[in-house]
């Protein structure tokens, strides 16, 4: 994960959404991938939210690594994401009040998404601003495309809708709202994901495993 | 291995293969087909009661759940699981756990029993690896999904009308939907006397999924298989007890809807809803139950629970299907927990 | 009556053979005497190529403890030393006797006080006989005799039960041959100093537990015990518990319990070794199945070709499938018929064709429980299958795959077809106890 | 007292943390391909949320409350969440090695879960009384040891399965999920809070 | 010792920094949201009275146990009461539905308004749909009874969510027979309880 010497923006924004999917590939923050993708609407804002955060800490943390002393990274690292949290949940309690209220436990919960401390930890405290800017940008958007994408497929087939939006006439399938429909969005998804990885780009397909 | 060579050649190789040289005459395929016509008792009577649309959704579902097999199967490297006829049970229990309704009603929910199918198939049970590997009963599952995706449909229940085409079929609520939404009283009002009661729902005479109405029908398939030994009393034994005894206990209300204990009637609830149907051919599934027989008394101690809970206390009139299904979460664990036990394992002191 | 849990009922197809009384096959023109015929070391050749012998000439000697002597079966010349086809597959070192005809014996001591002799001297007799377990284990007779002292044991129990399909070998014998069995398990019980001896005989050989009470009723030591017809019963521990209700515990050994098992032809051979001073050059062998013309018991020499008992049998009836050493159960199939009967040989078996199963196209385990219904030790057959089968083996031996004695009722029973003895045998040989 | 039964087996199966609430699923996933990182991760993690649901309570109605800075609820209690596991790191590998040694590698990894901030987020935002507080921190984490374990023995019993090549690990650990999730249903309705 | 000091200077740089972002953030957020906050309310009440100028709270009573609810009344210009609402609880499917209930001063429903529930989608969660909602216009107490055909004088239920939509009306029940009770002197008795034969789960 070094970046010595010289760094492809494209590449880290690349590997963050393919190579290294948060949700897909890597399966850290998976909680928001199931519980905030019932609607398309839910989904977008909540991977916006995470993709500031992300990039924000991301960048926070690559600008004062070299001051904070060793012994307390983690805490001080911690402290700087939960500042960001709260700041983008102040902004859309404010801003985009009728979302906040449906899924606010979720967008305060971002400050324990394993995926933000540890791209922090991995990569922020170890390279320079740009690298991380683009590292922060290249996950986010990363999940931001896995909530939108999951929510989609979870709209469309449970509710009928996009956006609000009737699509189709009624209710296709309503387990895809339903907590449980969740679950299953994201583990037929991350298979086919696998099956066209081995079947079309000779990959293993081995979706890594949370912690 | 060697296999034997073609025969008539004159150096004929001998088959050499490790003991036991001889094998039981029981087979996973006779297994399944023996359980499919035990069910056909209780098949008959739905039939009877509803008429062709219960005809239309059984055969619809085990079309697709062999066809799902076959199709599916075959992608997946599987070739030939069909044979062993049990994506034909799958089909036919599940067909026999849905309301006749599925079929014909306004608008038509064919793609209701065919979507069931693929879910109880393809993702219960081919995604696991198959038969033998699947953690959840495939039929049931399949019966949840519907229920959750489409709960309107899959709580219209049409009346018994022994008539083929039942045209003036009218939905009515099943005997445990009264009894949850408006009590003991309605109940004996619709059906007069208790006696009246238990004989319409042993004979199958009332509203409800297809194969499970009638209770008599179903109790001479599950002695069949008992007596076959193709199920042993574990599981269906302590599940049937279990329920009579708590509802008994816990069943009775006065008229204020206060609970009064020893006064439930654990005839009706045995009765009632799928749950002999559940008790002797759904929690008895081999794969997805636990496979040491104390563990399967605790499974069928569970199911039992589950269901009186649900029944009297939960959101739904009906527990058989959920019951089993959550049981089915634990057949792991109890397989663990309780821990065969070698012959000897007590040393006995000359 | 005290019974072990689980087992199974397979057709016991024993009519085939039951009625045919024991007939001497004639000697073969040439006997290949195996030098390991019992578990432990191997004898030692004890004669070179071109050295004559007699029936009952020692061939090989015993190599440490655990071994047992073996002697030439037929008389005449040693033509060769070397590695010979067994019906196990692997080869052995055997001595091949080209037979002169003669039928010589080697001298014979009769001691009609047979029953007086010490009990160090029984042992000696059996010992220098070249006795081992004949009903199929062959473990050398007077090893097991010989208990240390801190395991006394109290009981020898004759092992009549003769479970496996088909067999008839030792039911005949206790037809035929009633007061020598008794005979010899007194003078088991002699050598062993103990007062109580049993013979256990399951229900369906109702000739042979009658000719046998008969046999027994002078001695109000030795009791005849039948037993529910079971398989495997003849399973030492099973047919311990079905006799003294004692249960030997896992990994544990009969002696343990006090307890020592002996078979039906063992016990026969034990009589003959120290009555007349006769070494174990023949045995009783059932040739029977579906694939022969005429199925037999014959007293067979060690040694004889299973060629030779198939023609003695009057050659295939239909073209045979399957050809077995021993039971359907627990025996050997064989891809060579130009192997020797050993000590061990009880039977050879022809199934044909028709009704066989075949073994690769087994099934998923369903979880049926079946298996773990007749498990005779209590364990958990398909799921050590399915975990030998994916490769889990130390899991496997922490589910006891080592108290599997590879009895097959779990095989026998599989809806799913599932070669469980062969996996469990593939995990065991992958781990270590 | 019937309120808090309710209370409890509302939190840990009727609205279990896994399967209604989609809640800690990174360390559900993570944690229950074996049996034994299960059952040390339920046991630290019911005693942490039990803890940090107490700690929690106190710093919110004591002095959060009073002074208006709720909207620093998420800086605190994770800072109180972090600060606690850093303490019961420290004194574990103090007092008790031999159980460091177990669990000690699970605390590192509670921080990052969300389920641990969600207890006291929830019952600031329900305003559970003390005891109620207390109550919800041990049902829910009843309820998530429950997921884990149950989850193990059946990944356990998975590792058995041929279960198609792209579906191995994540994708099948997410659908078996959605089936136990679905069985869950049945709790439904049971406990309305 | 010089760690120590590194280490403190460094935790107080790093909260005095993140208390200057969100000192920020809050100051130029928290009045948008006290607004947005009360004018939720303000709408909602005025969504159920809209002639009325001004709607005052006028005390609180206790629907559950243990849930506390406000209720009002709407004045026109005048000052004369034109109309009542109450807020309300009641124990849904798998939830608390919160709803306010308004009425005019014959003690007939104007209209009612589903604040909050967490039922299932797609069935319980209909109670928010306006046209669920609007079959409680115009009813009595008497009138709110559940009933599952299509008689307009009586609530019908949400086909699969007659859980859901007989505890949604006695939610309706709870909240108006208060304000009878406070608003109607005299009808401290009002009649018995018509939607409960089983109720809601429990
Ligand atoms: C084996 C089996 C299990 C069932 N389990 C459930 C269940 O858990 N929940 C449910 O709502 N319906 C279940 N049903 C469907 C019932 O048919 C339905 O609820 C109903 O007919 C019960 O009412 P009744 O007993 O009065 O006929 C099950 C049916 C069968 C055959
Ligand atoms: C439509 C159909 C009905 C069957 N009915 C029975 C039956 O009633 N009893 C039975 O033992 N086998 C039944 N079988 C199974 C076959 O007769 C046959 O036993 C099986 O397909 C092959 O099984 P094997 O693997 O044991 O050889 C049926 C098969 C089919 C296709
Ligand atoms: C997944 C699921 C969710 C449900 N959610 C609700 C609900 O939110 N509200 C409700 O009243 N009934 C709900 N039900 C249905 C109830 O269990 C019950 O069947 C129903 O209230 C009976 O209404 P009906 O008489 O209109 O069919 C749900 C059923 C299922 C399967
Ligand atoms: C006694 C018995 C009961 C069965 N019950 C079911 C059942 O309830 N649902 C089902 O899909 N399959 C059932 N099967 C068939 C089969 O075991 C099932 O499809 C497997 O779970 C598929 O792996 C049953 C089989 C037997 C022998
Ligand atoms: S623990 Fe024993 S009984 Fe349980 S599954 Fe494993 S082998 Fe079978
Ligand atoms: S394995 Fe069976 S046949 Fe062989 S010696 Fe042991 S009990 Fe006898
Ligand atoms: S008998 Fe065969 S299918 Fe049944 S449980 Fe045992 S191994 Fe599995
Ligand atoms: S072969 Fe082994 S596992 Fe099978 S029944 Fe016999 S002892 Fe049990
Ligand atoms: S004891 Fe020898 S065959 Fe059973």
């Amino acid at each position: 994960m070094s970046t010595e010497g010289k760094v492809s923006y494209i590449g880290l924004l690349k590997n963050g959404i393919f190579g290294e999917n948060p949700v897909f590939r890597i399966a850290l923050s998976l909680c928001p991938a199931v519980a905030v993708t019932s609607s398309l609407k839910n989904g977008l804002l909540m991977g916006i939210g995470v993709f500031f955060v992300q990039t924000l800490a991301n960048v926070s943390i690559s600008l004062v690594r070299n001051l904070i002393h060793e012994r307390i990274r983690l805490p001080a690292y911690i402290l700087i994401i939960a500042t960001w949290v709260t700041a983008i949940n102040l902004l859309l309690e404010a801003f985009a009040y009728p979302v906040y209220k449906q899924i606010g436990l979720y967008l305060q919960l971002i400050v324990a998404f394993a995926i933000i401390l540890s791209r922090a930890e991995l990569f922020a405290s170890k390279n320079k601003l740009l690298p991380s800017l683009f590292d922060g940008l290249g996950m986010g958007l990363g999940f931001l495309i896995a909530l939108v994408v999951i929510s989609f497929f979870r709209e469309l087939l449970g509710s009928g809708t996009l956006f609000g939006y009737p699509v189709v006439s009624s209710k296709p399938v309503l387990l895809f709202v339903l907590p449980a429909g969740g679950f299953f969005a994201v583990g037929l998804l991350m298979g086919f994901f696998n099956w066209m990885d081995i079947r079309f780009f000779g990959g293993h397909g081995a979706s890594g495993g949370g912690h | 291995m060697a296999a034997a060579t073609e025969k008539g050649s004159r150096e004929r190789e001998l088959i050499v293969s490790v003991s036991p040289h001889i094998r039981g005459d029981v087979s996973v395929s006779r297994i399944m087909w023996t359980v499919s016509i035990s069910l056909m008792p209780a098949l008959v009577m739905g039939f009877y009661f509803f008429g062709l649309r219960a005809i239309g959704v059984v055969a619809l579902c085990i079309a697709s759940c062999v066809f799902f097999e076959n199709v599916i199967g075959k992608a997946m490297g599987k070739p030939g699981t069909v044979s062993d006829g049990s994506a034909f049970l799958t089909g036919l229990l599940l067909g026999m756990n849905l309301p006749s309704s599925l079929w014909s009603v306004h608008p038509f929910l064919l793609h209701v029993p065919i979507l069931g199918s693929l879910f109880a198939i393809v993702i219960t049970k081919l995604l696991f690896g198959g038969l033998g590997y699947n953690i959840f009963n495939p039929a049931l599952m399949g019966r949840a999904f519907l229920l959750v995706s489409w709960p309107r449909a899959m709580t219209t229940w049409l009346g018994p009308t022994a008539a083929l085409m039942g045209v003036d079929a009218k939905t009515t609520a099943t005997p445990l939907g009264i009894l949850k939404e408006e009590g003991m009283g309605k109940l004996m009002e619709v059906f007069g006397t208790k006696q009246s009661l238990y004989l319409h729902l042993l004979i199958g005479q009332r509203a409800g999924s297809i194969g499970e109405v009638s209770a008599l029908a179903l109790l001479i398939g599950g002695l069949y298989l008992l007596s076959k030994r193709y199920i042993t009393w574990h599981v269906p034994v302590t599940f049937l007890a279990t329920v009579g005894i708590l509802t008994w206990i816990f069943g009775g209300k006065n008229a204020a809807g206060g609970l009064v204990l020893f006064t439930g009637d654990p005839v009706l609830h045995l009765l009632s809803g799928g749950l002999m149907l559940g008790a002797f051919f759904m929690a008895t599934d081999y794969v997805t139950g636990p496979q040491l027989r104390q563990a399967q008394v605790i499974f069928g101690l569970g199911c039992g629970i589950m269901t009186v809970i649900i029944r009297l206390i939960g959101g739904f009139p009906e527990g058989v299907m959920f019951s089993i299904l959550l049981m089915n979460c634990f057949a792991p664990l109890l397989d663990r927990a309780v821990k065969s036990r070698p012959f000897g394992f007590r040393e006995v002191k000359a | 009556m005290p019974m072990f849990a689980g087992g199974v009922h397979p057709p016991d197809k024993k009519k085939l053979s039951s009625s045919k009384p024991v007939t001497p096959l004639k000697s073969p023109a040439r006997a290949v005497v195996l030098l390991r015929q019992h578990i432990g070391a191997p004898a030692k050749a004890a004669v070179s190529i071109g050295d004559e012998v007699k029936i009952g000439t020692v061939v090989g000697r015993p190599e440490g403890f655990v071994s047992a002597p073996v002697h030439a079966s037929v008389s005449g010349k040693v033509i060769a030393i070397g590695e010979f086809d067994t019906a196990m597959g692997r080869p052995g070192e055997a001595v091949v006797i080209e037979n002169d005809g003669k039928e010589q014996w080697v001298e014979l001591k009769e001691t009609p006080s047979f029953m007086e002799l010490s009990p160090e001297e029984i042992k000696e007799r059996i010992k220098s006989a070249g006795i081992v377990g004949m009903g199929g284990a062959t473990f050398p007779t007077a090893v097991k005799l010989s208990p240390p002292k801190e395991k006394p044991v109290d009981v020898v129990v004759v092992n009549g039960a003769e479970c496996e399909p088909y067999l008839t070998a030792d039911h005949r014998l206790m037809i035929e041959k009633p007061e020598e069995v008794v005979s010899g398990l007194r003078l088991i019980m002699r050598s062993l100093g103990v007062k109580k001896g049993f013979v256990g005989i399951e229900d369906n050989k109702p000739d042979a537990i009658e000719k046998m009470r008969e046999a027994a009723r002078p001695y109000p030591e030795v009791e005849v015990i039948s037993m529910e017809v079971k398989y495997p019963q003849g399973a030492e521990k099973m047919l311990i518990k079905a006799v003294t209700g004692r249960e030997v515990p896992p990994r544990a050994l009969p002696m343990d319990v006090g307890v020592v098992v002996q078979n039906v032809g063992t016990t026969f051979a034990v009589y003959e070794a120290v009555r007349y001073g006769k070494p174990l050059v023949e045995r009783v062998v059932t040739l029977t199945g579906e694939g022969i013309r005429e199925p037999k018991n014959l007293m067979v020499r060690i040694g004889t070709l299973v060629t030779d008992l198939v023609n003695a049998g009057g050659g295939f009836s239909v073209e045979a499938a399957k050809v077995i050493s021993g039971g359907p159960m627990m025996g050997f199939a064989m891809s060579n018929l130009n192997v020797p009967v050993t000590k061990g040989t009880s039977g050879i078996l022809v199934l044909p064709e028709e009704g066989l199963f075949h073994a690769d196209d087994f099934k998923p385990c369903i979880r049926c429980s079946r298996c773990v219904d007749v498990c005779p030790m209590g364990l958990t057959p398909g799921h050590l299958s399915v975990l030998a089968e994916k490769g889990h083996f130390e899991e496997a031996r922490d589910h006891n795959l080592f108290d599997c004695f590879e009895c097959g009722s779990c095989a026998f029973v599989c809806p799913s077809k599932r070669p469980i003895v062969q996996l469990v045998r593939l995990a065991k040989s992958m781990v270590k106890p | 007292m019937a309120k808090l039964v309710e209370l409890l087996v509302a939190a840990s199966l009727v609205n279990n943390f896994v399967f209604t609430r989609y809640l800690g699923l990174c360390i559900f996933m993570g944690t229950t391909k074996k049996m034994d990182t299960a059952v040390g991760m339920s046991i630290t993690f019911t005693s942490v949320m039990v803890i940090s649901s107490a700690l929690s309570w106190v710093a919110y109605n004591f002095v959060m409350v009073p002074y208006h800075l709720e909207f620093l609820k998420i800086m605190v209690f994770i800072v109180i969440v972090a600060g606690f596991v850093q303490a019961a790191d420290t004194m574990m590998r103090k007092v008790a090695p031999g159980l460091y040694y177990k669990l000690g590698i699970y605390l590192a990894l509670i921080i990052t879960n969300c389920i641990i901030l969600a207890v006291p987020l929830i019952n600031a935002d329900s305003g559970y009384s003390f005891i109620e507080s207390l109550v919800f921190g041990l049902g829910s984490g009843l309820g998530f040891a429950l997921a884990l374990i149950i989850m193990a023995s059946i990944r356990e019993k998975l590792e058995l399965a041929d279960v198609p090549k792209p579906f191995r690990g994540m994708p099948i650990a997410f659908i078996l999920t959605g089936l136990i999730a679905l069985a869950f249903i049945g709790f439904s309705g049971l406990i309305t809070l | 010792m010089k760690d120590l000091m590194k280490i403190t200077l460094n935790l107080a740089i790093v909260f005095v920094l993140s208390g200057a972002v969100l000192a920020m953030v809050y100051a130029g957020t928290e009045p948008r949201i006290r607004a947005i906050k009360k004018v939720e309310k303000q709408k909602a009440l005025k969504s159920l009275i809209p002639e009325a100028s001004i709607i005052n709270t006028a005390g609180v009573y206790e629907p559950l146990p243990g849930k506390t609810a406000h209720y009002y009344v709407a004045k026109d210009k005048s000052g004369k009461p034109i109309g009542y609402i109450a807020t309300s609880y009641s124990k849904g499917y798998s939830s608390i539905i919160k709803m306010m209930v308004a009425a005019d001063p014959e003690m007939r429903l104007k209209g009612i308004k589903v604040l909050d529930e967490q039922e299932t989608p797609g069935l319980g969660d209909d109670v928010k749909q306006k046209y669920f909602q609007d079959r409680f216009k115009g009813k009595t107490l008497d009138q709110l009874v559940v009933v599952k055909n299509t008689d307009p004088t009586k609530i019908q239920a949400i086909t699969g969510a007659t859980i859901s939509s007989k505890a949604c009306t006695k939610g309706v029940r709870t909240g108006l027979k208060l304000l009878m009770k406070t608003y109607i002197p005299g009808n401290a008795n009002v009649p018995g309880n018509g939607t409960t034969a089983g109720g809601g789960p429990k």
